[in-house]
């Protein structure tokens, strides 16, 4: 048991109203399961938003479909709640529409990897100048529990009886590959860390991709739970240098004690950057025309 | 405004119902609430010795059908049992923790069977015949011709003891200071009533204070009586029949003034301000003997929930009892008690 | 001869509270008891977060066909979403609710305020039982569950076996506790005075009562399947249609089939697609969403003429629309969805037992004639449950298509027929070599754009479904009700037929003539026994849960008659009492007609 | 564990580690003192029995031990409170009983914890060893005046504080009412025997048959002042209230001179000073308080075969547990209400014979939380009776006292703040000096006194109440124990009361129904908190709570004395500033701990304890 300093009521209820991180909330109560790690990513997202003061105004959040779809509901930003698998591209498009918004775009790992699978490529390697949170429990929790791509083999649901045999893709290893220029992962039972990785990720210019892991609570009672995470998880060594692509992925092969924290950043380039560049180009060509 | 007044009736007996009735006469537009810890609709309880005589269908005691709620817009809340009365909030707890508020309260929660301390180990060994629930499984429980105990046998018991004695069973009554109660009978007066109950084909034993009773043996009747003079009866069932205790303890802490029971005054109305009380759970206030007193029977209940409904609309009328309390022996030399006429 | 009980009782909670889970235990048990059984759950979208479930169930001692307008018993787990239902328990009816609710409530709040005086009230401690049997709270379903089953002395065994079953795969610890709550909920219930208010006397005993089960749409779709020998699946949970494939995918190893779960739609029709050119019978299932998905893909099915069947259990739509309700919206889609002349084959099965029935032939008609095969249903069939007998033999005819008679050099995979049917080999035949193809083709399979085979082929995959609707073995039309001729003529299919039959016999009890007729293949469609009905009926009505009236539209584009459309987009089933009205609005017109003519 | 690590890491940087005690690898325990308000006021308010007791007694912490079968700690923890656990484990009027919490509307009866004080006395070993803190003598001497349970009560804490103390005691033992006014098939002399002599063994000298007084053979209390430092006047309220009779308003008292009628508290000192009591046939017994059914029931055992109590108000308004009452009645003692006594009826040989009444109807509510009675004019009855006992109250008396000293204007004696009379270093307390009260009301101002006496022999505050919080690594309790009934108190089956008069009723609870009931126990000192900081507010806890006691909040209200008020709870998401666990609704069962996700809640023991300034 960890001593803890005395925590007065008033004193901290005062401390958080006045932070102002209680202003990113929506009014209606979340209707996530008890325990979800939305809360958490929530919460998480409140807090690094209200650090960065980002204004609420210029801020979207996007969604697909899975337990995340709600997601925009409980905060109190501009929201867009899309189909299935299909949040990506949508965000690319608000973006593209208007550099001034910070995007997020939050889903699970069935609605990114699976259906939406196809779509994360090309949004890393364009590097939109979005947030993705990925929210990875391992499992389908809207259509009641069946196996996703990080499900881990020998895992049983309704659809696999006699235990999972697909091996769980690796998202880090996949979006390093992809080229996305920011990569962090995180645990939804650190909410603290959660939060901070979050901060860092909304401040990337790029597209900055949040792993987050965490266990659903109504549907994996046995393989993914908070117990065995808190013993699984560890934080990235402390010389981890995360610049350096090669130790990036090398860290990422390791899920076995998965390590939380920034894997790889790097800039270059934005989608925006990039569409800014052609019409200069094609800008200057229209001079130089007139000059000759 | 009287459309927005709310009367609240605890307790769906006869003083209850009438009374609710008579407020919705006088104040076509108020809200009505009756409180019942009982799950059926009012239904008369001099009735239920008829499940001696094989009326078994509850719908069949019935006073009102259920659509006479509605027509007269009486809320009726059954299985509901108060907890605490606040009297200075005005409001109800009720023991699934919601809360009721009240505008004028009438407090009819009726008596419960009295059981000397001295046998209050032993009251799962009894049965008791205070709704038609339990009235049901005492008949039930009694063998075909079987023999039914009756301890102390007060004036309900042996209105009882009537019918079941029809239908055939064998009823022994054993004798106590609390029998033909809420009659008094002087010890002189006594054995030509107790020679009444014979003629009415009771069995009458006198054998003292009871000492406790047990289950009887798997072949013989499934009750033993054993008495502190050593003596012992058997029989399939035993009914306590020590006269009532007026039903207030969920009172304790409302500050309502009581005694035995709730004090009233003539007027029914007890020391704390909108609220009332009537029938066997009230001790009125009486001039004429100058003491507080219980009123029983039929009469003088539905006399008690008409009274009170009127107080709580606005009259000032005062309690009087009409009834002639003497217990009488008639012409047949059997008894006859003012208290087993109904109408 | 024992008397008759049809009783519905409704269990009424908030998400995660168990409701579904007691309901379906008490479904099982009550038709293991031997009683007929029909039963329709209300759920939420939401997995939590406290929307409101509803377990519906009939338990009669004669056969139904539908719920009814209102319940015998109520049971409450949840106030809030129970309260606005009282009012659906009939006078002297039953509610069964918690007397020590966890936390105070306003007044108002609590469910004993609202019951009517015709009601019974059952009242008792059903968290703290819950948690004196088992230490927590949640097994609260079990023990309402017990209360019920200890009130109306239901037999305690039957149940104590359908708990066991339901955990079956679950830790011992898991059924010890779901036991230890019903247990203590029965005690609790047995001990409480029943007043009579509802009897559920013993069932007429059926000698193979053990037989009886309780089976969804859903349920009876994987039991044809199994009939049929199923050989591969591939599917994506969708709702309702993921209870298909959740159960194949316990049964079908088993058998030495296989299922895989695909990323999406997309995929599982293509491997389906795919498995079904190799030979093997091969099935998809989805719900609206999802067959949009597929429609594309099922046009390379009728094109290559390969042989699937895609189960398709309808949803509220357009759109997400309400995944949680019914609706027979589907149909358009199901029949003409998709581009280009892609005419595929429809059935839409009325009841649970039909849904077994049409999922096993709907094999053996794709490999009849080489074509994806539709078996239409809805979120009501899918997860109501009716009482079905497992004995019935299994009347499923093995693999058997027409087979090329002389193999080699010359085969003709797409030869044109009289009857249409082009002799089918599949990867493994010597001499049955070919190639499928999405695009048009001539005899061999070779691409063509030739305008005369386009049009001899396109004629050939048209007019090859003819014949099936004169398949054995299935009714696809079937009349009920009086013969000859009748003032009013019901007509409609899918899940919508069981309240149609009840109103009619309510109906035909009120001595009104009537009949009503079911069509189970949708395409292609049976015009000859439908014009017959026509021709005997002095009015039809076509009930269907679906605002455009989409088989309405079907019938007028088969046979150009006039009918009376009776639609229906609450997301629940057609509320047979609404119906009835409506017959006896008709049958009054017609008699003023009859007078006044 | 993970968490653990992070919690460290991101939470509490500025954590004092300092006060960490260590077990290997493992943090046993950190424990902090507080006397911030908040926290004395969470004990005060979260633990009502406790505030209740006058004798500030650690009711969980006992109650917990008792539990974990640590009879002997359990005692100990009891007799640094009250000094006599044996004794008010079967006579205490328990002030905590109907402040419990789980007797509370909607959570059933409260625990009896009374009882359980007598569970602990008596399921200790035999080879329980009391312990005591000893502070080094002061060569102060102190005299006390009165060997009852105040005055054995002070002269216990002076002696543990340094000071030599001399109890002078009137009767041959000391004890006080407890001996000479409780009957014993109440309170078996044996345990008070114990009990009385450990309280009074550190250096206590009792000098019994010594009154202090101005009769010669008398010891006058001028000659104590002159003796000692301090002198501690606990001589109670010993003589009985006069009966007052409306309609004979003559100067001498009726009741002291018929021969067959008696004042209920010298009957019972007669009876207990050895002297042979009889009664008559019909007993009528005047009055309401323990006395009163002490007498009645003597006079049961006595051979009486009608006794009948009389009181002015009703059953419901007298000051006597309902035990009490019950037993009575078994024993077939009717007890009739609302009725004032107004005149004896005396016969020819100037013997008793009846007792006229008027009847009552109930007024308002006296100071002093008793219930007003107002006859009602011409409604006179009359009892017959044989044997008449009085026992309508009782009052001091001074007499004795040859110094002048300021009295008020009752008569009775004024203290000042520092519990001094008027005359320097002449101190009073219990009864003596708030009149008639109760054994535990009596101890703990004996106590209180004790302490304020020492701190003017010593001129300065020795000692002052802190709260003691302490990390408590797991739940407990478990929500099972709160479907325990209440276990009923076995008594000796009525026909066996008679035969010997000092069969004990209550006959104790066995150690596996002391168990039971001690697990009934709240044990309200546990506190749940919620680590806002680290709360993601998921509401995993609320949903696993078996009652409605972990809220979303907005914050909470604060009272006067810097005590926390009610919560400002909330159901909208953006207000939800914290979520907290309200304490009177938790029964401390620990589901809320199993579930939490950050593992943010945390459990304290908080109890209030004496320290040393």
């Amino acid at each position: 048991m960890i001593p803890q300093q005395p925590v007065y009521l008033e004193d901290k209820v005062d401390e958080i109203r006045q932070s102002g991180r209680l202003d990113y909330r929506s009014q209606a109560l979340p209707t996530w399961c008890p325990g979800c790690g939305y809360y958490s990513v929530t919460e998480g997202l409140a807090n690094a938003l209200n650090d960065l003061q980002a204004p609420k105004e210029n801020t979207v959040v996007v969604s697909g479909i899975g337990c995340a779809s709600r997601f925009p509901f409980f905060m109190d930003t501009y929201g867009f709640h899309t189909l299935h698998g299909r949040a990506l591209p949508v965000a690319t498009g608000i973006k593209v529409a208007n550099e001034k918004l910070t995007v997020v775009a939050i889903g699970g790992d069935g609605d990114g990897f699976a259906i939406g699978g196809g779509h994360i490529p090309h949004t890393a390697r364009r590097n939109v100048d979005i947030t993705y949170i990925l929210f990875d429990n391992g499992i389908y929790g809207l259509t009641k529990g069946q196996v996703s791509p990080t499900s881990a083999i020998g895992f049983t649901t309704p659809t696999s009886p006699f235990a999972n045999r697909d091996a769980p893709l690796n998202p880090l290893l996949m979006l390093l590959s992809y080229g996305a220029s920011w990569v962090g992962q995180a645990y939804a039972g650190w909410s603290h860390h959660l939060a901070d990785l979050i901060r860092q990720a909304l401040e990337h210019r790029g597209f900055s991709y949040l792993h987050v892991l965490s266990p659903c609570v109504t549907f994996d009672k046995t393989d993914r739970t908070y117990q065995n995470l808190d013993l699984a998880v560890r934080e990235l060594d402390t010389d981890h240098d995360s610049s350096d692509l090669a130790l990036a992925m090398q860290a990422a092969t390791d899920t076995s004690t998965p390590a939380l924290g920034l894997y790889y950043t790097s800039q270059r380039e934005t989608l925006g950057q990039a569409l800014d560049q052609v019409a200069l180009r094609a800008g200057a060509a229209a001079e130089s025309a007139s000059l000759g | 405004m009287p459309s927005s007044m709310h009367h609240v009736v605890l307790g769906h007996g006869i003083a209850g119902n009438h009374a609710a009735s008579v407020i919705r006469e006088r104040e076509p537009d108020s809200r009505i609430t009756i409180v019942s810890a009982g799950a059926l609709l009012f239904y008369n309880r001099y009735d239920l010795p008829d499940v001696f005589r094989g009326r078994h269908q509850w719908v069949d005691y019935l006073v009102h059908p259920p659509e006479y709620y509605e027509s007269q817009n009486i809320a009726l809340r059954r299985k509901t049992r108060v907890v605490e009365l606040d009297t200075q909030t005005q409001t109800l707890s009720l023991a699934h923790r919601e809360t009721l508020h009240y505008d004028k309260l009438l407090i009819a929660t009726g008596g419960r069977a009295y059981i000397p301390e001295r046998l209050l180990d032993n009251t799962d060994l009894m049965n008791n015949f205070h709704n038609f629930r339990v009235a049901m499984q005492t008949q039930r429980s009694v063998r075909k011709n079987g023999t039914v105990i009756m301890l102390g046998g007060d004036v309900m018991g042996l209105d009882l003891a009537r019918t079941i004695i029809a239908a055939g069973h064998r009823v022994i009554v054993a004798l106590d200071n609390r029998t033909f109660w809420p009659h008094e009978v002087a010890q002189n007066e006594r054995p030509r009533y107790l020679q009444a109950l014979e003629n009415m084909g009771l069995d009458v034993r006198d054998h003292g204070r009871v000492d406790h009773i047990e289950v009887g043996n798997s072949k013989g009747p499934a009750r033993r009586v054993l008495f502190e003079d050593g003596s012992e009866i058997r029989g399939d069932i035993v009914m306590p029949f020590f006269g009532l205790v007026p039903a207030v303890d969920f009172l304790a802490t409302s500050g309502i003034d009581m005694e035995r029971g709730i004090l009233v005054s003539p007027q029914l109305q007890t020391a704390r301000d909108n609220i009332w009380a009537a029938g066997d759970v009230c001790q009125i206030w009486s001039t004429t003997s100058n003491a507080y007193r219980f009123y029983y029977g039929y009469r003088n209940v539905k006399m008690m929930g008409e009274v009170a409904a009127y107080n709580m609309t606005g009259e000032q009328s005062a309690f009087e009892s009409t009834v002639d309390e003497t217990l009488e022996v008639t012409s047949k030399g059997t008894l006859h008690s003012p208290f087993w006429e109904f109408d | 001869m024992a008397k008759q009980t049809d009783i519905q009782i409704s269990i009424c909670g908030s998400a995660g509270d168990g409701t579904i889970a007691v309901g379906d235990i008490f479904k099982r048990a009550m038709a293991r008891a031997g009683y007929r059984v029909i039963a329709f759950d209300h759920y939420p979208a939401e997995i939590r977060g406290f929307g409101k479930c509803i377990a519906r169930t009939r338990v009669a001692t004669s056969r139904v066909y539908s719920m009814k307008g209102y319940s015998d018993v109520l049971v409450s787990l949840n106030d809030m979403h129970a309260i606005p239902h009282v009012g659906e328990v009939r006078n002297y009816g039953a509610l069964i609710y918690d007397s020590a609710p966890m936390s105070a409530v306003a007044e108002g709040a609590h469910i004993s305020g609202h019951l009517k005086p015709g009601h019974i009230p059952y009242a008792f401690p059903m968290r703290e039982v819950s948690e004196l049997a088992t230490g927590a709270n949640r097994s609260r379903n079990f023990v309402a569950l017990g209360f019920v089953a200890g009130l109306y002395q239901l037999p305690q065994d039957t149940f104590h076996h359908a708990i066991a079953a339901k955990f079956e795969s679950k830790a011992a610890a898991v059924t010890k506790s779901a036991l230890a709550a019903f247990d203590s909920g029965f005690e609790a219930g047995a001990a409480s005075y029943q007043f009579d208010d509802v009897r559920i006397d013993a069932p007429r005993g059926r000698k193979n009562a053990h037989e009886a089960h309780m089976m969804t749409g859903n349920g009876a779709i994987v039991q044809g399947c199994l009939d049929a020998g199923i050989e591969t699946f591939f599917g994506y949970p969708i709702t309702p249609a993921t209870g298909i494939m959740e159960r194949l995918a316990v049964e079908m190893p088993r058998r030495g089939g296989r299922l895989v779960q695909t990323e999406d739609e997309i995929a599982a029709i293509s491997a389906t697609i795919g498995a079904g050119y190799a030979g093997s019978r091969a099935a998809t299932a989805t719900s609206g969403p999802g067959l949009s998905l597929m429609t594309e893909m099922m046009g390379l099915g009728v094109m290559a003429e390969v042989p699937v069947v895609i189960f398709v259990s309808q949803r509220g739509g357009p759109s997400t629309g309400l995944p949680t309700k019914t609706e027979q919206s589907d149909l358009n889609l199901a029949v003409w969805g998709g581009h280009g002349d892609a005419k595929r084959i429809v059935l839409a099965p009325t009841n649970v037992e039909g849904c077994r029935r049409c999922a096993g032939r709907a094999f053996e008609i794709a490999e009849q004639f080489q074509v994806p095969v539709i078996v239409l249903i809805d979120l009501y069939l899918s997860n109501r449950y009716e009482t079905v007998f497992l004995q019935d033999e299994n009347e499923c005819l093995p693999k058997n298509w027409k087979h090329s008679t002389t193999p080699g050099a010359g085969y003709r995979r797409y030869e044109l027929t009289s009857d249409g049917v082009s002799p089918r080999c599949i990867p493994g035949e010597a001499g049955g070599i070919h190639t499928a193809t999405g695009l048009e083709h001539d005899e061999y399979g070779n691409p063509s754009d030739n305008s005369r085979t386009h049009s001899l082929m396109t004629e050939k995959r048209h007019e090859k479904l003819q014949a099936a609707i004169k398949y054995p073995g299935i009714n696809f039309t079937k009349r009920f009700g009086d013969s000859g001729k009748v003032e009013v003529g019901l007509l409609t299919w899918g899940s919508t037929f069981g309240e149609t039959l009840e109103a009619m016999l309510l109906a035909q009890k009120e001595g009104i003539r009537c009949a009503a007729m079911k069509v189970v293949m949708l395409s292609p469609f049976p015009v000859r026994p439908v014009l017959r009905f026509y021709k005997d009926c002095q009015q039809i009505l076509v009930p269907e849960l679906n605002y455009t009236g989409q088989f309405a539209k079907l019938l007028s584009s088969e046979i150009v008659l006039p009918v009376t459309r009776i639609s229906h987009t609450t997301g629940a089933p057609l509320d047979v009492n609404i119906l009835l009205e409506t017959i006896r609005r008709a049958a009054r017109k017609h008699r003023r007609h009859h007078n006044a003519a | 564990m993970g968490n653990e690590r992070v919690r460290r890491e991101y939470l509490s940087e500025d954590q004092d580690l300092s006060q960490q005690q260590y077990f290997g690898e493992r943090i046993v325990t950190t424990v902090r003192f507080s006397t911030d308000p908040r926290d004395i006021g969470w004990v005060r308010e979260n633990v009502p029995c406790q505030a209740a007791c006058p004798a500030d007694t650690n009711i969980p912490g006992y109650i917990r031990t008792i539990v974990e079968g640590r009879y002997g700690r359990s005692y100990e923890l009891n007799r640094i409170a009250n000094i006599l656990p044996g004794v008010l484990g079967r006579i205490c009027s328990r002030p905590c009983e109907p402040v419990c919490r789980h007797g509370w509307p909607g959570n059933g009866k409260p625990v009896s914890i009374c009882h359980l004080k007598r569970s602990a006395a008596t399921l200790k070993t035999e080879s329980h060893r009391i312990s005591e803190h000893l502070y080094t003598p002061t060569s102060r001497r102190v005299a006390i005046v009165g060997g009852g349970p105040a005055g054995i009560a002070a002269a216990h804490d002076l002696s543990i504080l340094g000071h030599s103390v001399t109890i002078y005691e009137r009767e041959a033992r000391a004890g006080g009412m407890l001996r000479y006014g409780i009957p014993r098939f109440r309170l078996p002399r044996g345990m008070l025997d114990i009990e009385v002599q450990n309280a009074t063994r550190m250096g206590v000298t009792v000098q019994t048959g010594v009154t202090i007084g101005t009769n010669e053979d008398e010891v006058p209390l001028s000659d104590l002042l002159n003796q000692f430092d301090a002198v501690l006047l606990a001589t109670g309220c010993m003589a009985a209230m006069p009966l007052p009779l409306r309609d004979q308003n003559t100067d001498q008292d009726l009741v002291a001179q018929l021969p067959n009628a008696e004042y209920g508290l010298d009957f019972l000192l007669d009876l207990h000073r050895g002297k042979t009591k009889t009664v008559g046939q019909r007993v009528a017994v005047v009055g309401a308080g323990f006395t009163a059914l002490d007498c009645a029931r003597v006079a049961r055992r006595l051979g009486a075969e009608a006794v009948s109590i009389h009181i002015r108000t009703s059953e419901n308004y007298i000051p006597v547990m309902d035990e009490e009452i019950l037993e009575a009645k078994r024993e077939g003692i009717p007890i009739r209400g609302l009725r004032t006594p107004v005149a004896l009826q005396i016969d020819d040989n100037g013997v008793g014979t009846g007792i006229c009444f008027v009847q009552n109807r109930l007024g308002g509510w006296r100071a002093s939380g008793r219930r007003e009675a107002i006859p009602i004019p011409g409604s006179e009855f009359t009892e017959p009776f044989d044997t008449l006992l009085v026992a309508i109250g009782q009052r001091t008396v001074n007499d004795y006292l040859d110094v002048p000293v300021e009295l008020d204007r009752w008569s009775n004696i004024r203290i000042g703040e520092d519990d001094m009379t008027s005359v320097k270093g002449l101190f009073a307390t219990g009864d003596f000096v708030s009149g008639a009260s109760t054994v535990i009301e009596a101890i703990g101002h004996g106590r209180e006194t004790a302490v304020k006496l020492d701190s003017w022999l010593m001129g300065r505050v020795r000692q002052h109440k802190v709260v003691r919080i302490e990390p408590v690594d797991k739940p407990v309790r478990e929500r099972q124990f709160d479907f325990i009934e209440r276990q009923n108190m076995p008594t000796a089956a009525v026909a066996d009361r008679f035969g010997r008069m000092n069969t004990e009723v209550e006959q104790g609870l066995d150690a596996d129904h002391s168990l039971a009931e001690a697990k009934r126990c709240y044990l309200c000192y546990l506190k749940y908190e919620i680590d806002v900081d680290n709360c993601i507010y998921c509401r995993a806890c609320i949903e696993v709570a078996p009652r409605d006691c972990i809220k979303l909040v907005k914050g909470v209200a604060i009272n006067d004395d810097g005590t926390y008020g009610e919560l400002d709870e909330t159901g909208v998401w953006r207000d939800a500033a914290a979520i907290w666990v309200d304490n009177d609704e938790c029964i401390r069962c620990g589901a809320c701990y199993k579930v939490c996700p950050t593992r943010c809640i945390s459990i304290t023991k908080n109890e209030i304890i004496t320290q040393d300034i």
